[in-house]
């Protein structure tokens, strides 16, 4: 069954178009990467998912047709994203930042047991959780982002570069989270991502986006014996 | 010594006055980031209905109680109607729209009810005591305490409710904000109600002190500029403590500095928060945001 | 790149067209309005090289303007000098005062600069009494007025037109010089980031006193000129709200542009006349409104309309810079670990 | 824990940091780090995020400010020079995130490179405009070399803003080169590229360095990058020197794959 | 560059306009500008917005008296031709240079006659050069300090405040011989005309200045000036400062227990602006005063105030019949008449010669005993009398007669 439906996606800023009559498809509990150079349109297309740009074309979210939803609506019906460059509150603390991220979880305990869920498999963001989030290293800031994007009990989770500017083991170790994120929880994953080779070695399903449309398309595994793909992305 | 103390009193009983208009000027800022120029003729307005009320017939409470809520909405309309519109323009633009909404307002003001200065109802009692020969009246007490209370209230709400965090988010990052589900424009609209009843409130709270006139803000926008900056702009509790200090500083200085005097008080508020600024420059309760290259 | 032009886009030949064709159109009074719109002009111009090209706001610039005022009549009352050659003097002295204005910008920014220099405005007026040996004090002091010369032939608000359309022309023409280059450069790194811009090797601090400098004489020429034209100068001309009105005037023509400095001071100079003649009672109410719809329609200002735009657009032939702003990173934004 | 020895390896280091401490606050972000760079090098600085790399970047260019310890770029102390001195003394660096002026074109950006040469004296501007003029042409041509030179040219009058992320990578080490810097500091220069375009970057280094003499550190997470480019790696963990040598030594030590490589690599 | 295309323009214009002006004066007979046979302009400059837009009642106050007027058919001239009066309104916001801008506007656009009304020191100055060059009438200046700038062609109208200063220190003088005086002014022309006009009033007597601090229009309150006047240990208080300040001042008294006689100049001593004091606060409160009472709800047999009552119902004016301003504007209105009518010829000479002779004229609402006496040459100063007035709770009650001070107004 699929969790999200885009038929023809048009969107852009201001009146020229960045994405022109984009199609897919991800299917429920699965992990699709969508990759592409950059201006390809990626995170145009996340940007269009989640409501922030005007978008024309078919978004069927869960069955709910989403173009008529605002996107605190899309927040509440599932829909996360974690931006480009982290996107946590900066002046907030880190518990702050997790308390907004649950901004749409009415159930006050459901919010503590998150939390105290997060911080345990976050234990760097436990011991900071009274600091200003502007002052966290990178990585931490990527977990933050993670784990508030996460305290919104997301049906599909979208991430924008989730291993930009981040170390090798770091960048593994969030792979790793996404991971049992799907498998333990059977969490949907839309990742846009540079580190094709990472990427496409534990997504299922995977996009290439070139100049707002997308070129190629399958499962990840093929795509990583596609030679196009390896001469453009993967860098064989 | 007996004047050194009365001036002290006094200054934080001026210092009071300018504080109210800076929490009002505060809240509207943490809650929106727009430094809203005509917040004080918003609030005139809003106690002339309520003075007109009262003339009217009405008892005080109830119409305070009416023109709290309709403040709430004036501050609504106000922001869907002129602030929305240009949410994405530039800076200065908006600077000009809220110095628009100043001389808009008060020129309403002026034409609806006149120049002439006119009573306002007093909510506290008018007497006061002595003690040691220092007067201190009730009404700056009172006056006083409420803002207390208010400060206190404001800085708990954006602390740790929900409402006021998501009122922060919106006003730190609207495209962040909507992420995370915040319905950004309803929380810019709350921030400006709310401001414009706590602007409401600080003239109810300041009228009887400054007579109720369409220029009665007029005079204390500087200091309570002064006093917001002093502060730090994204503290209620900094606003309240800046106004006192600059009610201080001025009364202390305009009698005992004799190169000032009275005639040059209006440097004092400025020179106090240079000085401040310069030794801390977000302003004493300001959060530092981190810069970072 | 030929910098040398002295017009490069559309709402600038049209501003000066319609400057050159006034003394044929407008009657004596109007043409003495509008000299008084152009030292206006020549103060916003120097708000603009503040604020629209090295992002440092000023709102002090009506209590230098004062000063500049002040210093022509003083030059002039007491010293004897003629009046139209105090004008440099007059830029000078501001633009050292100016220097002095702009210390606090070193450390601050934004709003809490604003509101400082805002303050420096608030007590103009008081310092001007209390300084009364040498400013009359609440008497004000009156000037000798510049008579046109024998040779020439048009009417006295003729000749002094002539002369408020000379100093703008030379106050454009320096400017252009300061904005064109390094230096031009210079200041809009420092508006766009000033981190940046010091790593790149800019003095920051010279930079932003040396902006303070022209700026103030600029608001120091035009005040000199006020003080010339009117004859007459008191402190309840320089009440804080002249600041105001200059920052309006500033923005509403368009913060970047050098035509719009011009039709921002027309702007102020004129409307709360017209709004007062619809309605006397209502003109601040018509005027409020008129400010408020008129940023909402011309959101860059004036200049920056859809209409000044495609000016520009055809003026482009003549154009090879574009100085507009295009909000850069801020400080805070930059990241890093 | 291996610590690097001073120089002794051949002439003095171009740049040489030695024990230096950085704190922010309570925090100590450097604790007696040291670095030196030779001549012609290409340094490579890799380390988990928050290991105090861009910190260092800082405070050679003054940004942050030293506790202790001392920088020397060609023997001569820099830890007290006014940061605007630095790009004169012939650093010149890059930012992470970019710190590019989306605005001005980007011909304008490189020309501000150059701003420390041509000195933007505002008496200059107003009083001597045929020689500030000269002065501007003067190094117009010389940006403009550098732009062909990065095969920057058709794109020298365009929006540095309207750029592909790629493109104004390379503007920014255009910038720098137009300051004629004796040391470049690249910041994660291969972030947010593609494998396609990190490729191509990595030649563009090497290029400059033939061309341009210049010796360069490097901040990167892209090991691919690293390992090719780079003479010599210096791993930063927790603010502390954790390991250097030659790329290959370092992708196989076990303290770096440990703190910063992770299992796979 | 652009000097040739400017020289070319207006030259035959510029030398007709020229022609016509020094021409003007030199056939008396020929009317001026702004006056036909059936019509006469005036133009009023004042403070309609702003932080002073009070000011704004004097000009609805001079239409209070035209309109009825021209309602009757106009003003019989010495000339034996009825006019009606055209009344021209511009907003100044008590800018002096948008006063001058206005002034010119009025007289070169619009053509008026003369400009009356005009408010405010430093804009009367700001006028001065160019009314005199011009030759344009500025009647009834609302100033009280009479500082002259164009002595030919100005005449003021309220008692100058060295008069005022002068009523208070007889007052004390022959009430309170060992006065020691607080004083808190205006930080203006008022303000310190007032002072140094008092100080010399009652030098060589017992009275003393032992405080004086000012006030500025931009101070949100003055609670501090008067705590310092406090502890001066005065027992007098004299306030020359606008309403608001004047009810502060009131108000403070009674709050802090400090019970001086108080001295209130008329501009801020109106009952309307001391209401907010609270009345009971400001009983024992003693002004000076040039206009009749106006009590709306008991007129009384006066036929002054009752014409003023029914001028101002019939001509719907917005300013409340108790404002002192308003009766100020429409006092300034009746004198304009009572001009008018005297003129023998419907030129500005003639206006001038008019103003200039007034001899006892008597207005609607001066009180009595106080009329506008004027000599060319000798007297330029209308109003040079005063009454003390002691506020009992509830009205101002006379305290004796009018103090005259005619022709002791003095010059500069």
């Amino acid at each position: 069954m699929n969790i999200l439906t885009v038929r023809d996606l048009c969107a852009g800023y201001g009146a020229t178009d960045v994405l022109h009559k984009v199609s897919f498809t991800v299917e429920q509990g699965s992990i699709v990467a969508l990759l592409g150079a950059n201006g390809a349109g990626k995170t145009t297309i996340l940007r269009a998912l989640s409501g922030l740009l005007p978008s024309r074309g078919l978004v069927e979210f869960g069955g709910t047709d989403l173009r008529q939803c605002s996107p605190a609506r899309r927040v509440e019906l599932g829909l996360a994203q974690i931006p480009q460059g982290r996107g946590t509150f900066g002046d907030f603390t880190v518990e702050e930042n997790l308390a907004i991220g649950a901004y749409t979880i009415n159930s006050k305990r459901q919010i503590k047991e998150d939390m105290e869920r997060w911080y345990t498999a976050f234990p760097r963001l436990a011991e900071r959780r009274r600091q200003q989030s502007g002052n966290l290293s990178g990585g931490e800031q990527q977990m933050l982002a993670l784990a508030r994007a996460l305290m919104s009990r997301p049906k599909l989770l979208m991430c924008d570069e989730p291993s930009l500017g981040l170390a090798p083991a770091i960048t593994e170790q969030i792979f790793e989270i996404f991971k049992s994120l799907n498998h333990d929880h059977g969490m949907t994953l839309l990742v846009v991502e540079q580190n094709a080779d990472l990427t496409l070695q534990f997504a299922h399903t995977a996009y290439v986006l070139e100049a707002g449309d997308i070129t190629v398309s399958g499962p990840a595994s093929d795509l990583l014996r596609n030679e196009a793909v390896q001469q453009s992305y993967l860098g064989v | 010594m007996v004047l050194f103390f009365q001036l002290l009193i006094d200054g934080l009983a001026s210092g009071a006055i300018y504080a109210s208009l800076a929490l009002a000027l505060v809240l509207i800022f943490r809650a929106t980031r727009i430094v809203n120029f005509g917040q004080g003729e918003m609030a005139t307005l809003s106690a002339y209905c309520a003075w007109q009320l009262c003339e009217w017939g009405l008892p005080v409470a109830l119409s305070f109680l009416i023109v709290g809520a309709a403040s709430f909405l004036l501050g609504v309309f106000v922001f869907r109607a002129v602030i929305k519109p240009v949410s994405k323009a530039p800076v200065e633009t908006i600077v000009v729209i809220t110095l628009g909404l100043f001389v808009f307002f008060q020129s309403l003001c002026l034409w609806l009810w006149r120049a002439d200065q006119r009573a306002f109802p007093a909510m506290f009692p008018s007497g006061g005591w002595d003690i040691l020969g220092v007067r201190v009246t009730a009404s700056a007490l009172c006056i006083l305490l409420v803002l207390l209370c208010l400060a206190a209230t404001m800085g708990a709400i954006f602390r740790f409710t929900r409402l006021g965090l998501a009122m922060r988010a919106s006003a730190y990052s609207s495209e962040k904000s909507l992420l995370v589900g915040i319905r950004v424009e309803r929380m810019l609209m709350l921030g400006w109600g709310f401001a414009a009843t706590i602007g409401f409130i600080a003239a109810v709270l300041v009228g009887p002190r400054l007579f109720l006139s369409p220029t009665m803000m007029l005079p204390i926008l500087l200091y309570a500029l002064a006093s917001a900056t002093l502060g730090g702009w994204d503290s209620p509790l900094g606003a309240l403590v800046g106004g006192l200090i600059v009610g201080v500083a001025e009364s202390l200085g305009a009698t005992f500095l004799p190169f000032i005097g009275a005639d040059l008080r209006v440097v004092i508020p400025i020179a106090v928060t240079l000085v401040i600024l310069l030794v801390r420059p977000v302003g004493l309760f300001g959060s530092s945001t981190v810069v970072k290259v | 790149m030929n910098g040398t032009r002295l017009f490069q886009s559309a709402p600038a030949a049209l501003v000066t067209a319609v400057a050159l064709c006034l003394p044929f159109l407008a009657p004596d009074f109007m043409l003495f309005e509008f000299s008084i719109a152009v030292c206006y002009g020549i103060a916003i111009l120097g708000l603009n090289l503040l604020l629209g090209f090295s992002g440092q706001i000023c709102l002090a610039q009506g209590a230098l303007f004062g000063i500049g005022a002040y210093a022509t009549a003083i030059l002039n009352v007491n010293f004897g000098m003629d009046p139209i050659a105090t004008l440099p003097f007059a830029a000078i002295i501001t633009s050292l005062i100016g220097v002095l204005i702009g210390l606090p910008a070193l450390r601050l920014q934004g709003l809490q600069l604003a509101i400082v220099t805002f303050g420096v405005a608030s007590a103009f007026p008081q310092l001007l009494l209390k300084m009364d040996w040498i400013t009359g004090g609440v008497t004000g002091l009156a000037t000798d007025q510049p008579l046109a010369p024998k040779w020439f032939p048009g009417s006295q608000e003729l000749w002094l037109y002539g002369l408020s359309l000379i100093c703008a022309a030379i106050s454009v023409f320096m400017l252009r010089r300061l904005l064109r280059g390094d230096t031009g450069r210079l200041m809009r790194a420092l508006r766009d980031n000033p981190l940046i811009a010091e790593s790149l090797g800019v003095n920051l601090t010279k930079a932003r006193l040396a902006a303070f400098a022209a700026s103030s004489a600029l608001a120091g020429l035009g005040g000199g000129l006020f003080c010339i034209l009117n004859g007459f100068i008191s402190p309840q001309s320089f009440l804080p709200m002249k600041s105001i009105d200059i920052l309006i005037g500033g923005i509403v023509g368009g913060i970047t542009s050098m035509a719009g400095a011009f039709i921002g001071a027309v702007f102020i100079v004129f409307v709360p006349g017209w709004t007062t003649d619809i309605n006397p009672a209502l003109g601040g109410l018509i005027y409020g409104l008129c400010l408020i719809a008129m940023m909402m329609v011309a959101r860059q200002g004036i200049a920056g309309l859809p209409i000044g735009r495609s000016l520009q657009a055809l003026g482009g032939i003549f154009n090879k810079k574009d100085l507009s702003r295009v909000p850069g990173p801020l400080p805070g934004q930059l990241g890093g670990e | 824990m291996a610590v690097v020895a001073p120089a002794a390896e051949e002439g003095c280091p171009v740049l040489s940091v030695e024990n230096v401490d950085v704190r922010f606050g309570g925090i100590q972000a450097l604790k007696s780090v040291s670095l030196n760079v030779h001549m012609g090098e290409i340094c490579g600085l890799i380390g988990p995020n928050g290991a105090g790399k861009t910190t260092l970047f800082n405070c050679i260019t003054r940004l942050s400010t030293v506790a202790t310890g001392t920088i020397r770029l060609n023997g001569q102390p820099i830890e007290t020079l006014p940061p605007r001195q630095v790009i004169r003394s012939g650093i010149a660096r890059t930012f992470q995130n970019l710190g590019i002026y989306v605005g001005m074109t980007v011909l304008e950006n490189v020309m501000l490179g150059a701003h420390h040469i041509s000195g933007g004296c505002f008496i200059d501007a107003l009083v001597r405009p045929r020689h500030s003029w000269q002065r501007e042409q003067e190094i117009e041509r010389r940006c403009r070399d550098i732009l062909a030179d990065l095969g920057l040219e058709d794109v020298a009058d365009v929006a540095a803003g309207s750029l592909p992320y790629a493109t104004q990578k390379r503007m920014e080490i255009a910038r720098a080169l137009a300051s004629r810097p004796t040391l470049l500091l690249l910041d994660e220069p291969a972030g947010g590229l593609t494998h396609g375009e990190v490729t191509e970057f990595g030649a563009l280094v090497s290029r400059v360095r033939e061309a341009y003499g210049v010796t360069v550190v490097l901040i990167e997470h892209h090991m691919g990058l690293v390992m090719s480019l780079c003479d010599r790696v210096e791993v930063f963990h927790l603010g502390r020197n954790l390991a250097s040598g030659r790329p290959e030594e370092v992708r196989t030590n076990p303290a770096v794959i440990n703190a910063y490589l992770g299992r796979s690599r | 560059m652009r000097l040739p295309t400017l020289i070319k323009a207006p030259l035959a214009l510029q030398a007709l306009v020229f022609a016509m002006l020094t021409a003007a004066p030199a056939r008396a007979e020929e009317p001026s500008a702004g006056i036909t046979d059936d019509t006469v302009k005036i133009g009023i400059s004042g403070p309609l917005t702003g932080p002073v837009a009070a000011l704004g009642a004097i000009a609805d106050g001079v239409r209070t008296r035209t309109d009825p007027i021209n309602v009757a058919g106009g003003v019989r001239m010495a000339d034996g031709k009825t006019r009606k009066i055209e009344l021209l309104v511009e907003d100044d916001g008590l800018d002096p240079q948008r006063t001058l801008t206005n002034v010119r506007k009025l007289v070169e656009r619009e053509e008026v006659l003369a400009v009356v009304a005009t408010a405010g020191t430093p804009n009367n100055q700001a006028i001065g050069r160019y009314i005199n060059q011009r030759g344009i009438p500025n009647l009834f200046m609302y100033s009280g300090v009479h500082e002259l700038a164009g002595p030919e062609w100005e005449i003021g109208f309220v008692p100058s405040f060295t008069t005022e200063a002068a009523t208070f220190a007889k007052y004390l003088l022959d009430n309170k011989r060992q006065a020691k005086v607080a004083l808190l002014y205006l930080n203006t022309e008022t303000g310190q005309t007032f002072q140094a006009a008092l100080e010399s009033a009652i030098s060589d007597s017992g009275v003393t200045i032992v405080a004086a601090q000012p006030v500025t229009s931009a101070d949100p309150t003055v609670e501090t000036q008067l705590s310092t006047l406090k502890a001066s240990g005065a027992d007098t208080l004299v306030v020359i400062t606008g309403p608001r300040q004047g009810a502060e001042a009131v108000r403070f008294a009674t709050e802090s227990g400090w019970k001086p006689t108080t001295l209130i100049s008329n501009i801020a001593a109106s009952i309307a602006s001391l209401k907010p004091a609270g009345l009971e606060n400001a009983k024992g409160v003693i002004t000076s005063q040039f206009l009749k009472q106006v009590n709306a709800s008991m007129p009384g047999d006066d036929v002054g105030v009752k014409r003023y009552l029914a001028d101002h119902a019939a001509a719907q004016s917005k300013f409340s019949t108790e404002d002192a301003l308003g009766q100020s504007g429409y006092a300034i209105g009746d004198a304009l008449v009572k001009v008018l009518e005297s003129m023998k010829a419907p030129t500005r000479e003639a206006m001038m010669e008019a103003a200039r002779n007034l001899d006892h004229a008597q207005l609607d609402l001066l009180l009595p005993g106080i009329t506008l006496t004027t000599k060319t040459g000798e007297d330029v100063y209308p109003i040079e009398s005063l009454q003390l007035f002691q506020f009992d709770g509830a009205a101002y009650q006379p305290m004796g007669d009018v103090i005259s001070f005619e022709g002791k107004t003095p010059r500069h």
